[in-house]
């Protein structure tokens, strides 16, 4: 095992990686820019040191900087986490260079199954089964036709230049493909200056079902069963779970066994995730591959009782598997939301700003992998994630209820979180029977808040507690002008109302 | 001590007299079996008729919310007197409307400039956080009267960056 | 399932216990005594009603007045907890009387086994092997040394009277017997004015092994595996594990069916947990039954994976248990440290008073079962436990290592906590090897501090972390007068030095 | 500012010095490579030449402890104005003694009365807190001058309970 593991990360898995660290009797060095000097994760390494100003473009993204630490502190490895340098094969490269074993898979393997195109092309290779289409530009509404009656309708078409929905028809039969490609035509050139299109299978409520998977230096690719990662906002995972609620055994054994062909195909090392999207009819289709450890790695976790990290830490060592594929056994139901400093009553704006208090929720089946602690300050510069809180069941329905209790215990005060979210979606009755798709939560949220029941004596009786609870507050805290000023001027509703309607946040292309 | 408590758009009359030890809640002239006691700052566990709450009040800039167990309520607090004198003056809903900032970050783009005349949610300038870019849009539809910041510059959240008139 | 129960208890387990019904959708009703108001168990429950004074004979112990919240919150069950009326027959009766279901045993189960003298003839009766020896006073020197050659030496001697190791002689060979037995007796008499003894097979280091059992009110019978609770101090559990570093399957299998004979013999009903002490040759010897949950329960959760207070309420609401005993699968390791409100550098002394702030850890194989938070004051009244720290892990190393890992992260400030001397147990080489026996600790503990190792480069940084750190402590807080005093007053350690001697603390009788 | 502190036992000079926006530490006269910050009330992140240490400054009582990760170590601070003014007085350790209440509780037995010779080690009063019945012995061997509590009464901790001469 190594003697000392640079972390090169910030934030909950920082914190994570530290702590796997500490259990194995290795020394973490923690790296950290100008705003994250008192973070978690500096507080909890062995070593820490400095690498520059807040945006991530000077300090976490720069592979010198990186890599400087690494020799300085005497590192023999170097544990990327997720985001930042982790897809990026410079770091695997410059890390070969430095003598300094990479936590990861190797850059070649990583620019092979990381990079879209070529990781489909393999996939095609071994006999995955990718989303039926085509990935290069279709030049003619005859040519779409002829492609879209060999895979059957419906198609979708997209802009090869484009993002973000623009440029996008879905096409449900022959009769409407000449409109859709006249609108979509149009769409794009204005969008984009650029009228290419390609055409795809268009999968109708599609889930997003992906395996982890492992392999070791020596050869042995093992997959851990999948996680079940459909509750997205915006294409942006939300709330995961494992195993997924329409997983049967052979569906796993098949997707598990493309996942490691896949693997095995670009001869991957470490841990490693296999996206697939998955209909209806329960047929799979490859998406991508995400060449690292994953922020929902937790679930799959709870479920296998292996630790991730510690394996990751064991294969970069050079050590083989410690187990066959016959020997992962799953167990019970784990559940992860990802908590984040964002407004949901306001469009999910991100809300940093300094936390004031923290309610951590403990006691069986809870675990919480968070980067944050009362006092700490969450900087604007980063994703606005400040942890993540898992539950495990015996079964799925424990699972929930036990992530409804510890949703009730949990709270970052001082800032906005998007807490509140997760109570209603676990209240959802396609949640709760496992009824969702990639866009539901998008069409959840559009259909605004469902009504709340009618008026029972619970609900007068919460708002009699919370006038009472104001009153005291209030009492205590209205001698300071300020904050009876705050609390009490009218405007400051219409201030929300109106701010609300002003603001649409954008993803970043 | 008595205050006029708006919860969940609700307005209620509540009333806290100490009789002896012992706390007299009123609340719109109903007497409630009540015990408050304040667990951490802000943190009170409250127990109506046995009924346990516990309810947590936070300041967000210039609002006041209520958290218990499952709900959330946006609260407004207003004393008698402090009320009588606020009631004069209504809340001016047109006319000029200062457009603000949502949030603390950098704007990365200003679409518009003073004179534009704009339609009611076209985009005005854009403001980047945490890596998401975010766009701040028209209230109202009119005339751009006054834009208060510059791309680059940075904001914190409630600041004003623009005036539609 | 029952719609409300009632939770008879204070502190962790009535959190534990709030927790388990919120899960299962069954109201929380808790009780407080005066000094309770703002605890935890009642700012988690759904309901809580006031039972009187501070001490627990006028609250916590009377039947009446639990009995009483229950009819009048129209509760259908009551949990007992642990400790208070937990092993108190009373309280099953009255539930009887007033139609409530009592989540426990029945109270002639009760009196059937939770006596030990009664308990033991049941463990004859079935079988089940007990500490050679008598119960019954032996008149004469000779009568002992006939019992003695019977059951073979080593042998002890023990008042009848007796209690804290007087008048008790440990007897190596039958030469060593008269003169034992001279000073026994005189030691009996001037310790209790009672010279009688009786006699007992000396076990040299035996452990403390106990069997947890299950069983419902359909003749259904299960052992869950076992604890090791051999690390005591002064007869009271500190750390406990699962499963102990010694088991075989073959004992595992013996103990646990000796439990379910013994249980069913006793006609048990709901959570249950056999003692044993087991000898260095695996011999193992009914010592008594605890017919509660017990403290150390969740190290049988983690490493079953089930959730012992559902599968009470669910017994007593007359369900079939869900499993059989072949359906049992233990998974890794767990340990528990109970983390306590006492000075470990001054005799384990009580150390009440006001938290000022929490460290509570969290993260891969960590739970925490607490009663506290920031800002609450610990009472003087009640037992000193704060909450137990949980850890999980695939193996023995790994659990070990996760705790000392939680450890780290956990501190209770304000108060005094017993966290250094888990730190301690945790790095002794004994404990280490899972070579403990029930009086090891003691031991231990009178061999006195460890030799720190060898002033290292480590060791003189952290004493500079220190000292920095005191520095910037003082500068901020040496304005106020008061504490400036506080800090400096150069008598402070001679107080503390003599303090220290002047003080044993003797276990209550 | 310079402070003695004595860390373990052994006494440092320990001195802070601002040198522009970065701060000097310097302990018995060496310079430190030492970086220092207050994460949370009373827990400071110091990095010395990288090495992260997180120390935890509590006050019990008279006494100050710091905590790091794995040790405990008793702090005693005098700065050296304070420590000049101090020196004169020694420390009487022989003498009368005052006996102190070890933790708040419960006089449930008083062993002693005044007049009373005892030996070290003897049993003075039983106090009894949390469940826990606690002897207090005497300090030294001597006789009883004074006990200060009666059966019944309860003590705070630091209290003295009984003078031994």
């Amino acid at each position: 095992m190594f003697k000392k593991v640079l972390i090169a990360n910030r934030g909950e898995i920082a914190v994570r990686i530290a702590r796997a660290c500490r259990e194995l009797g290795v020394r973490a060095v923690a790296v950290y820019s100008d705003v994250d000097r008192a973070s978690l994760h500096v507080r909890l390494a062995d070593e820490a040191y400095p690498i520059g100003p807040a945006p991530s473009r000077e300090s976490y993204l720069v592979v010198e900087k990186i890599l400087g630490v690494g020799r300085y502190a005497g590192c023999d490895a170097i544990h990327p986490g997720y985001g930042f340098l982790a897809e990026n094969p410079a770091l695997p490269r410059a890390c070969v260079d430095a003598g300094i074993a990479f936590i990861g898979p190797s850059a070649a393997a990583m620019e092979q199954l990381g990079a879209k195109t070529a990781a489909r092309q393999i996939a095609r290779d071994v006999g995955a089964p990718t989303v039926p289409g085509t990935l290069s530009p279709i030049n003619t509404v005859d040519e779409a036709r002829e492609i879209a009656r060999e895979i059957g309708f419906p198609v979708i078409l997209k802009a090869v230049a484009g993002g973000g929905g623009k440029g996008m028809r879905s096409v449900a039969g022959e009769n409407q493909l000449a409109p859709a490609w006249r609108d979509a035509t149009s769409e794009a050139l204005n969008a984009f200056g650029d009228s290419r299109l390609y055409l795809e299978k268009y999968l109708e409520r599609p889930r997003h079902i992906e395996i982890q998977v492992l392999a070791d230096h020596h050869g042995h690719f093992v997959y851990l069963g999948e996680r079940e990662c459909s509750v997205q906002r915006r294409h942006q995972k939300v709330m995961e779970e494992a195993p997924s609620p329409i997983m049967t055994a052979e569906l796993r054994k098949a997707m598990g066994e493309a996942a490691v062909k896949l693997a095995r195909a670009g001869t991957y090392t470490n841990a490693g995730t296999v996206e697939f999207l998955v209909d209806a009819q329960r047929n799979f289709y490859f998406l991508e591959m995400n060449t690292r450890l994953q922020v929902e790695h937790p679930v799959t976790e709870m479920v296998t009782s292996l630790d991730l990290v510690k394996l990751q830490m064991r294969i970069a060592a050079g050590e083989p598997l410690p187990f066959s594929q016959e020997e992962i056994e799953l167990r019970g139901h784990a559940i992860e939301c990802r908590i984040y400093a964002e407004d949901p009553d306001n469009n999910f704006f991100p809300s940093p700003g300094k936390i004031v208090d923290c309610g951590v929720p403990t006691g069986p089946g809870i675990r919480l992998d968070a980067g944050i602690y009362a006092g700490w300050t969450v900087p604007n510069e980063y994703d606005p994630m400040l942890g993540k809180l898992i539950a495990w069941g015996g079964d799925r329905k424990e699972a929930l209820a036990r992530m409804g209790r510890a949703l009730q215990e949990y709270y970052a005060s001082g800032i906005k979180t998007n807490v509140s979210l997760f109570r209603r979606i676990l209240a959802s009755g396609d949640f709760q029977k496992g009824a969702v798709y990639t866009r539901w939560l998008d069409d959840f949220l559009s259909a605004g808040p469902a009504l709340e029941g009618l008026e029972d004596e619970e609900e007068s009786r919460a708002e009699q507690a919370a006038a009472i609870a104001a009153f005291l507050w209030h009492r205590r805290h209205a001698d300071g002008a300020n904050a009876f000023e705050a609390s009490t001027i009218p405007e400051s509703r219409w201030k929300t109302e109106s701010r609300r309607e002003q603001v649409n946040r954008e993803p970043q292309p | 001590m008595k205050l006029q408590i708006e919860i969940a758009g609700k307005k209620r009359h509540v009333e806290l007299a100490e009789a002896g030890e012992r706390p007299l809640w009123t609340i719109d002239g109903q007497r409630l079996e009540a015990d408050a006691t304040e667990a951490s700052p802000g943190i009170y566990s409250i127990l109506i008729n046995g009924k346990s709450f516990e309810v947590r009040i936070e300041r967000r800039g210039a609002e006041l919310r209520a958290m218990t167990r499952d709900r959330e309520f946006a609260v407004v607090i207003q004393d008698e007197r402090e009320w009588r004198r606020h009631r004069g003056g209504s809340v001016e809903a047109e006319g000029r409307q200062q457009v603000l900032a949502p949030m603390p970050g950098k704007v990365v783009r200003v679409l518009v400039s003073a004179g534009d005349s704009v339609r009611a949610g076209q985009g005005l300038l854009v403001v980047e956080a945490m890596k998401m870019q975010n766009e701040v849009r028209a209230p109202k539809s009119g005339t751009i009267d006054r834009v208060r910041v510059v791309e680059g510059q940075t904001v914190n959240a409630g600041e004003v960056v623009v005036v539609v008139s």
